[in-house]
């Protein structure tokens, strides 16, 4: 066996606050890009609450986990795609998001998910 | 083929580390093999050994063991979804290690085939 | 009676089996992702058609903010914090938490 | 590929995010609640419209069996056992499971 | 404080083998009837498929939960209520059901709701 | 006005038990009183020891431990929903009791309000 690193896709479809899964997904892909795997994050659905900015959970006296996203670039993550439909349904735009990101048609996703080795969905 | 499962789902709360149990036995009785079976975020709690359900129901944690017994394999648990949810070294049943992601991705990365049961 | 809303009307049908059942003057309150519901988005589009005329919406303003929403948020919606929440619990009664 | 689905298609958006974006050739396998999307009457009223031809979809006996639903699962369906489901991971690749 | 009894709906909306939801809620209901609170049962949705005859958990390997509401009688429970529209939309009818239930529609199923004094949501 | 609250949500899994708690909180800083506070399904989690977050993360069960005593009152759980997800005398944490689902019938037809946090 080669133990080549792979290429992981993690699809995030949940929103930030109610579970930890979009949290507990971002520790897998730091430790997977650490591994030299290379990596893609797809928002579809709910997941897209997860990049709105002016989160603000100090009334909440929880962390906002969602800041960490921010430092994506620093781990070398450029590749960060969004639902346009998704998008569209929230009645949101790219200006609302904390980071940049490429906007996909459902077509483009299903292309973009067909290029991954490894597919994490949460 | 060599496969690396992912369990996410808990013990009691969902069908799916029920799921994970069923489909690894039958990885092995077709004679393939199993790299890693890594349990995290709920599927930590399928290592807690003071689970004790009432005698004529199932008991997911013991059925774990003994297929780690019969093949020889590793159960591993992400030491920190552990602690956030209370599975410690204390309660931690025989059979799992708590160990880290790193351990994942290497089975990742080394195996034919990975398959999350959530 | 109060309804409790806890999960995404995106992806939840909570909200959707609740409307189907409320009583007119009953109260229904947003929380956690249920919050959601209360987008200025979502209630034109699949609240305000329904005509709740003597339904309350309320939403929690901390999982409002914690989510970023405070400029979203439809004028339809009575916005109130935790002890706003138990006043609700006081002159609602039963309260229906919906799974 | 293989796409997993575990949730039912009444309460969850699993399925219908998963044929948003499945590949022609792709197949779907269905377990737990997934199962309910087999039923005759939901696979005719929302699956056999959309034209899946090449897509192949397969349920897993034991939770049809679990479920009571063996008399009444759609023609279009492929039921497979756990060791089918063994083999239909050795001849799909990657696999990825919905949330 | 009088500690009567008061009236318990159990509206139960998933179905019967993939959480412990219904079977714990049942756990509940037989409690409260031993307290002499009168209990109501209410199917809607996806808590229809709880009702369906003929459910063999054998192949599974785990105890079939749902066996445990041809007891209900025995409790003397005896309201037990299914949602008309849910069951058309599942392609069911009265003659799948292991149970006698009541089938209500959205209407009378608002009314009913209204009558209790404690609505508990599985 | 006189409360019983259920919980029925985990401790690190959902939101629900925190909301659980900030509703508690704000029932006492209204001089509301609360009959009971019960935990049920997953919601038994609540009472393990053994979590250990790490230390600039919220820590609920220690927040559930201030509130009951600052202002006496009993955290109750089901001993048949803790012991099938391992929550027995040995972890349990200082102020919640293992007790039956009769308290709970007893507290919601003693008092003025009941609600559910999932």
């Amino acid at each position: 066996m080669e133990n080549l690193p792979k290429s992981m896709l993690f699809v995030l479809r949940q929103g930030p606050h109610q579970t930890p899964q979009a949290r507990e997904a971002f520790d897998i892909l730091l430790m997977a890009s650490s591994f030299a795997n290379k990596i893609s994050l797809l928002f579809l659905s709910d997941g897209l609450f997860q990049l709105i900015k002016q989160q603000d959970t100090t009334l909440l006296a929880i962390q906002n986990f969602t800041s960490a996203y921010k430092a994506l670039t620093l781990y070398d993550i450029n590749n960060v795609y969004v639902a346009k439909d998704d998008l569209l349904a929230r009645g949101l735009t790219e200006a609302d998001l904390i980071l940049a990101t490429t906007l996909l048609d459902d077509i483009e996703i299903s292309a973009l998910i067909a290029q991954h080795d490894i597919i994490l969905n949460y | 083929m060599n496969f690396t499962i992912l369990i996410t789902a808990p013990v009691f709360d969902s069908q799916g580390a029920y799921s994970a149990y069923q489909f690894a036995k039958n990885v092995f009785a077709k004679s393939h093999s199993i790299e890693q079976i890594f349990f995290y975020n709920a599927g930590v709690y399928n290592a807690n050994r003071f689970i004790a359900p009432p005698s004529d129901e199932l008991n997911l944690v013991q059925l774990w063991q003994m297929l780690a017994k019969q093949y020889s394999i590793k159960l591993h648990l992400c030491v920190a979804a552990a602690q956030r949810r209370g599975v410690i070294e204390k309660n931690l049943a025989d059979g799992f290690s708590i160990t880290g992601l790193g351990q994942l991705i290497e089975a990742i990365n080394a195996s034919d085939r990975f398959i999350v049961f959530n | 009676m109060l309804h409790i809303i806890n999960k995404s009307p995106f992806i939840s049908l909570a909200l959707k089996d609740c409307l189907r059942f409320a009583g007119n003057t009953d109260a229904i309150l947003l929380i956690e992702d249920g919050v959601y519901a209360a987008l200025e988005t979502y209630m034109s589009k699949h609240l305000i058609p329904l005509n709740l005329n003597q339904l309350t919406i309320y939403a929690l303003n901390e999982d409002i903010y914690a989510r970023g929403l405070i400029d979203r948020i439809s004028s339809k919606i009575n916005i109130i914090d935790y002890p706003g929440f138990v006043d609700l619990t006081l002159t609602n009664n039963p309260i229906q938490t919906w799974s």
